[in-house]
């Protein structure tokens, strides 16, 4: 089909899932459908399942960047360093990447290939940085702070990278004592399972560092079983999925990093439109800033000054 | 089962109590049953003949549920069957033993027998298996271990195996299809008593056979079917052998041996010499020589160890002591390869188990063993193999004769004809045929007695085994007798009868088992284990 | 009256006379697993302080209890002569189907009660593709897991559903004198699933049809209904262990399960269940499972880093197989 | 030999008139995923405007090169009677080793060369633990994944090689007169694979093996080494694969290939080679494989909800399989 000529003046945006079946990505695209109505324009929306896998997002940008079939690219790379493969496109179709750059570095947020228009992320790196530092100040009056790091997937770039901030941060304070450091896999029960375990080693740990809301869920119930109360420990995740922000409200948790997805979403989608229409675009938008008035490294304290907030997702 | 159980219960004893009528069954492009009609009735015995691919397996099949039919009837006691499959068929008491062993080789004995009519409680299996299986065997006398593992039965038992279990069902029908294949002549004669007794209790047997004089002996009614038709059905009293192997074949056919080629001299240097070859699956101590040109036998009893001989010659079995020698070479540690490379071929007696590749053509299965040979740079020279294989598919009379079929698809005896085609293919020097004529018909046995004189004379060397001493007994020029794995006397077969081989090879079992009760203290001994709790004396004299 | 062929020599009994060393052998072969099992269980008993106490005993069993369910049921479909690959796809359905009832009607157990019986239904499917379009299981069920997994994501959307209605959990987490309720229902799910397979017709049965399906139809076993039934069992052990995991977690998702279909097999396997069919029992599969969860346990306990995991994972099922294998020559 | 057979009555001619109706039902029997494969193509090229271009048939082709690769030698495995459940694995460990030379040594030629090599060599490793262990390919390809796995973790510490090397990206996104160097590479594969199945001597054996390895023992065909041999297949095809895909996204990564095993095994299965040896043929696995990618390719052109992707798949491959059972009575 070609595209603004056929259909009439829409426009075709294709939006580039690294999972259709992923939570995370259904809230983005919930946010480019929201604002593209915003928008009042005519756009047809085309969702694409990249099945976790790079090869296959590879073929999908390839494809919907070949013809002149679409307008605009939205894509959530699930892996930015092989994606940038595709660069430079065969036609020069906008492409707006949300939650990961694209391109060989996973922390440099600015523009890494030609094409991409738009980066709407934060680099993990930071992130994870900022998350350990809270680990930080909790642990300052306890020695010695025991820490177990509950990490998605050490197989997985973006995870290996994270678990390094950690540990990077931690080592800066000698009274911290990482005991242990265990896969979560995104998933309550394998972190449930793992947590269990660790205390058996480690009944008296201080403080659950986890990379994602789920695997802090399954800590929460691995606590319980053992007697442990929750709330006793310094529990954080990351992801601000309803879940989350709940635990973080009621004190179970001490913290969350939390994401915007759907505003992410919307913030890509703008930027996309605005390259269509060949406005100004921002090259970087700082996703942690797209929650408003929260504050994104959340406390009980931080979630208190905006109590409508209820997260943006769960998943 | 008891015996005054299922007496028949119509008011007309010549009321059928399985009737087929009109059967047409096709395979493929195969018309394997032509409108075929045959009635059973009550108390008798009615035995199929035909040669190989007549349609008697098929037919079989059809009356126990196993196959349906493309058309025709099928009724019993005078009621006509609706959907008719195994489950149903045993309901109404029409029971088969296949032709082709099919039991669970992980489940025992027993549980072989009793699959699919287990005594159970709410579900839960009652543990009088024992004393079930006892009151069975009684009526068979085959003796069996009701708790050993099936697949560590030699074939001729499993094939017991399977008739108790057809006996088990308590049917008023028993299609057997080709039960004595592996039987010696002696278990023959028990397998027919059993029969006598089953019809005594009104029970009828539908009898398959090549055996045309056990056909003749046990039956009391004879159908002839020739390319999936019926020829005739008449009483076994107006048919001879004569009559019968015409009609099956449509011609006439001296049923003897072929003349016997001429001996090689004693002074002939032996192609194959085993000295006190022993191996690690059974074999004593076996001395043996095949000279080029000289037809040798194994004479043994089942499960004296022939086939364990012929495997370690060949390399299947480890040799663990003792030599072989080939062309006056030691052949070393052997391997089925490094025989078939030095000419020397055996043609096992298992022919689904070990002797084709059932999913594959004939064609790929004749030539599988010798594909050097219809081969350049790696890659098969169809044309070459096209040619050699319907040689051979017109020498063994291979019916139908497609070979670029599934070898699978064939009946039994062209089945086994092809096994014999895959050795021959390589023009081998010696070749080893274990049973070569199980399950073939009077009209390609006799082409196969052709063809292993006709071998010999082109100065292979034979070395046969058969459960049917006769053929032994008329092929060979000099036969070893068998017996507890080893060799224990050479005879000269034109001048032993096989009342007189019978007798013989009985008491060596009984001396074996004699000897083995005193070198161990226990009842098994390492190598052959031997049961010595009954001796075969009162077996013979009965 | 005599019995005729007693005197015929029999065949090297396996079991006749052995060295010592040979009957080592032997039961090596035979209990590789058990033997590895053991192994490590001391091993770990000598080296982590940790491990050989009641409550980490009792963490491993109740952490593996909706495998090890599963790995039961999976007994009976290998030793069919089947695959269930749609075990972790049924997993995810009967969970997000339990989540959405919880949330949606506030009633636990009948939340609950919907996995098991959803887990029939898919089963009772699975074996009818089987057995009715007679196609390799392994397809049938690769291919019938697509659809189910498709259906656990199209009733969410994809995300996650939380639980939080009163007494969801208790079937999950809660324990009596120690015992987590789970580890109960596994014990009975494994005296019931040993008697059903060693001691019942239908066990029987399936045996038969593993070991050799012509022959168990000539001998008027019902051959497809066994196998239906063999599937329907796998779907409802699904269920259950579904219905103990939601429970645990409080929460269901499409992504719930993956990776169960081939831990389950691995771990039939390994215990010695016969992957050809016709040869298994069902105690061998628990010892699969907890020996892959003992490995699991000890890496978590004694902070080796978890990137070596797999690695002695894969070796020391390997050398499971290895010792199976000492002293066979063909298989 | 002389036996003359005069007097037979004429026999039923071989090709004798089965029935038109008939003819089709055996045809959609033995060719259903390559029914399926037209009509699905067909309906494609009809409902959407953008699929029958030769950008989009090309863009198919390429991206299942490395699948497509790995699915031939599948063929060999699965014909053989065994299974390569490491293919994924295999792959990972390749791409990790090409990415870590190309950024070592910067030569993109000798780097891309390296991952055949090491697919040979794990391939070998793979058919020495079958034959050797007597263990059912199954559990050991299973356990040596995990193994191999660990082993590209390890090399990378689990994060992403990325690769700037000259050259390094000419295999997997060059191309000739429009035309993928790896679309001609895997045409090249296939006639070779073809060629080696049903033409040599060693896919004679291969038959032979999986359809009864016994007989194939007794017939003096080699079978450890036609195991060994398949395998190493297996692991060269995966390397290759590797190394295209590798070249295409220049980086490597220990995550790479991840779901590929299934995939492979699927995509021969539902061509039509039988899962119990002995029967097939690589061009079905060709089928199998582009069957599910235009169901894919499908997708990603209509406007269709992704989240239906699977469901639809696995209906379709059900179809597959319904339409080659069709008039079969038994397996
Ligand atoms: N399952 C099958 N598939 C294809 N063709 C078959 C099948 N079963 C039998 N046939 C064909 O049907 C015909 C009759 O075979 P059948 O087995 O009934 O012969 P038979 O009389 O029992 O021969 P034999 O004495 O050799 O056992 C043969 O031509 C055979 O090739
Ligand atoms: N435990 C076993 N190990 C290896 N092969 C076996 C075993 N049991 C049986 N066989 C094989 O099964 C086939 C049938 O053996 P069986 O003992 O029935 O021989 P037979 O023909 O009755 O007697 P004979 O030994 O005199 O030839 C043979 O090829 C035999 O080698
Ligand atoms: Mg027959
Ligand atoms: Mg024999």
């Amino acid at each position: 089909d070609g595209a603004a000529s056929d259909d009439g003046g829409a426009l075709n945006i294709a939006v580039l899932a690294s999972s259709s079946q992923n939570g995370y990505n259904q809230a983005v695209y919930e946010g480019v459908r929201k604002a593209v109505e915003a928008s009042g324009q005519d756009v047809e929306l085309k969702l694409l399942d990249g099945q976790f896998d790079s090869n296959t997002q590879l073929s999908q940008m390839q494809n919907v960047t070949s013809g002149d079939d679409y307008d605009g690219v939205v894509v959530v790379p699930n892996d930015g360093v092989s994606l940038a493969a595709a660069f430079p496109l065969s036609s020069d179709v906008p492409v707006v990447t949300v939650l990961n750059p694209i391109g060989p570095d996973i922390d440099t947020m600015t523009p890494q290939v030609d094409g991409v228009v738009s980066t709407v992320a934060v680099s993990p790196s930071a992130a994870a940085e900022k998350q350990a530092e809270g680990v930080l100040e909790h642990c300052a009056d306890i020695d010695p702070c025991k820490v177990v790091e509950l990490v998605g997937n050490l197989s997985a770039t973006l995870d290996v990278a994270r678990k390094d901030s950690y540990d990077e941060v931690l080592s800066t304070a000698a009274n911290i004592e990482v005991v242990s450091a265990v896969e979560g896999q995104y998933d309550r029960d394998t972190s449930l399972s793992a947590i269990s375990n660790v205390l058996q080693a480690h009944p008296d740990i201080d403080v659950i560092l986890s990379n994602a809301d789920q695997q802090t869920s399954g800590a929460v119930i691995a606590l319980q079983n053992a007697g442990i109360d929750p709330a006793s420990l310094y529990l954080t995740g990351g992801g601000g999925t309803e879940d989350a922000v709940a635990a973080v409200r009621a004190g179970t948790w001490k913290a969350d990093y939390i994401n915007f997805p759907v505003s992410m979403g919307e913030a890509a989608a703008e930027q996309l439109l605005a390259a269509i229409a060949g406005e100004e675009v921002t090259e970087v938008v700082d996703a942690d800033a797209l929650g408003g008035d929260v504050e994104p490294y959340a406390t009980a304290e931080t979630l208190a000054t905006t109590p409508d907030f209820t997260g943006e997702w769960n998943g | 089962m008891s015996a005054d159980s299922a007496a028949p219960a119509q008011s007309s004893p010549r009321r059928a109590v399985l009737d087929l009528s009109g059967i047409t069954k096709r395979f493929g492009g195969t018309l394997a049953l032509d409108r075929v009609d045959l009635t059973v009735t009550p108390g008798s015995v009615h035995a199929l003949v035909g040669e190989n691919g007549a349609g008697k397996s098929t037919l079989g099949k059809i009356a126990a549920g196993i196959y349906t039919p493309d058309a025709g009837g099928i009724s019993v006691s005078g009621r006509s069957v609706g959907r008719w499959d195994t489950v149903r068929a045993q309901r109404q008491g029409i029971v088969m033993i296949a032709q082709e062993l099919s039991l669970v080789r992980d489940l025992t004995v027993a549980q072989n027998v009793f699959l699919g009519i287990e005594e159970h409680r709410a579900g839960i299996l009652r543990r009088d298996q024992r004393r079930r299986f006892a009151a069975l065997d009684e009526v068979a006398q085959f003796g069996l271990d009701p708790s050993a593992r099936l697949g560590d039965l030699r074939i001729a038992d499993q094939q017991k195996v399977e008739i108790l279990r057809a006996l088990a069902r308590d049917a008023k029908v028993i299609v057997m299809d080709e039960p004595t294949s592996s039987l010696t002549a002696h278990e023959t004669q028990r397998l027919h008593e059993v029969v006598r007794r089953l019809t005594a209790q009104g029970r009828s047997v539908v009898y398959v056979s090549h055996f045309l004089e056990s056909v003749l002996e046990v039956s009391d009614t004879v159908t002839v079917m020739r390319d999936g038709r019926r020829i005739r059905t008449g009483s076994a009293r107006d048919e001879t052998k004569r009559s019968l192997v015409e009609a099956m074949l449509g011609r006439e056919l001296a049923v003897t041996f072929p003349p016997r080629p001429p001996a090689p001299a004693a002074d002939v240097q032996p192609l194959l010499v085993a000295t006190d070859m022993a191996s690690d699956n059974g074999v004593r101590s076996a001395t043996l020589a095949v000279r080029p040109g000289e037809i040798v036998g194994l004479l043994g009893l089942v499960g004296s160890g022939r086939t364990e001989i012929a495997r370690a010659l060949v390399g299947v079995d480890r040799v663990t002591a003792g030599t072989v020698v080939l062309d006056g070479q030691g052949l070393g540690r052997t391997s089925p390869r490094r025989s078939r490379d030095a000419g020397l071929v055996m043609v096992p007696e298992d022919r689904h188990g070990q002797g084709l590749v059932l999913a594959r053509s004939m064609s790929e299965n004749m030539t599988l063993a010798f594909l050097g040979r219809f081969s350049r740079w790696g890659l098969v020279d169809r044309r070459r193999e096209r040619r050699r294989v319907g040689e051979l598919v017109e020498q063994l009379q291979v019916r139908p004769a497609r070979p670029e079929l599934p070898v699978q698809g064939f009946s039994g005896g062209n089945q086994q004809k092809a096994l014999l085609a895959k050795w021959l293919v390589g023009e081998p020097r010696l070749v080893i045929l274990d049973e070569p004529t199980r399950g073939v018909d009077v009209g390609a046995k006799f082409a196969i007695y052709e063809l292993i004189v006709a071998l010999a004379r082109r100065g292979v060397g034979v070395l046969i085994i058969s459960s049917e001493h006769e053929e032994v007994l008329g092929l060979a020029h000099r036969a070893h007798l068998v017996c507890a794995g080893r060799t224990f006397d050479e005879v000269d077969p034109a001048h032993l009868s096989p009342e007189d081989l019978l007798r013989r090879l009985f008491a060596a079992q009984d001396d074996a088992a004699g000897e083995s009760a005193d070198s161990a203290a226990g009842t098994h001994d390492p190598g052959l284990g031997v049961d010595v709790s009954t001796s075969h004396s009162e077996e013979l004299t009965r | 009256m005599t019995i005729t062929e007693t005197a015929t020599p029999a065949r090297p009994s396996p079991s006749s006379t052995p060295s010592s060393g040979a009957r080592v052998l032997a039961f090596a072969r035979d209990y590789a697993a058990l033997v590895l099992l053991v192994v490590i269980f001391v091993t770990l008993s000598i080296i982590s302080s940790s491990f050989l106490s009641f409550t980490n005993i009792m963490n491993i069993l109740n952490q593996n209890t909706p495998l090890a369910i599963i790995a039961v049921a999976g007994t009976f479909v290998i030793i069919s002569g089947a695959f269930d690959l749609s075990t972790a796809a049924m997993y995810a359905v009967a969970s997000v189907a339990v989540a959405w009832m919880a949330t949606h009607t506030d009633n636990a157990a009948l939340a609950l009660l919907i996995a098991p019986v959803l887990g029939v239904v898919m089963g009772i499917l699975n074996g009818l593709a089987v057995t009715k379009l007679h196609v390799h299981s392994f397809l049938a069920t690769l291919a019938s897991s697509l659809v189910y997994k498709a259906v656990a994501v199209l009733v969410t959307g994809g995300s996650l559903i939380t639980v939080t209605t009163e007494g969801f959990s208790d079937l999950g987490r809660g324990r009596v004198g120690g015992v987590f309720y789970a580890v109960i229902v596994l014990i009975g799910i494994v005296a019931l699933g040993s008697l059903l397979l060693h001691s019942s017709v239908f066990g029987r049965h399936v045996f038969a049809v593993g070991g050799n399906s012509d022959a168990a139809h000539l001998s008027g076993v019902r051959v497809d209904s066994t196998r239906v039934t063999v599937f329907a069992l796998s779907g409802l052990a699904v269920g259950i262990a579904a219905a103990i995991g939601v429970s645990r977690i409080a929460s269901g998702q499409p992504q719930a399960g993956a990776g169960l279909e081939l831990q389950a097999i691995a771990a039939v396997i390994l215990g010695g269940t016969s992957i050809y069919g016709g040869v298994g029992a069902v105690w061998r599969s628990i010892v699969g499972v907890f020996l892959i969860a003992l490995i699991g346990n000890g890496f978590d306990i004694l902070s080796v880093n978890p990137q070596m995991k797999d690695l002695v994972t894969g070796v020391i099922i390997l050398a499971a197989v290895a010792l199976a294998a000492a002293d066979r020559r063909r298989r």
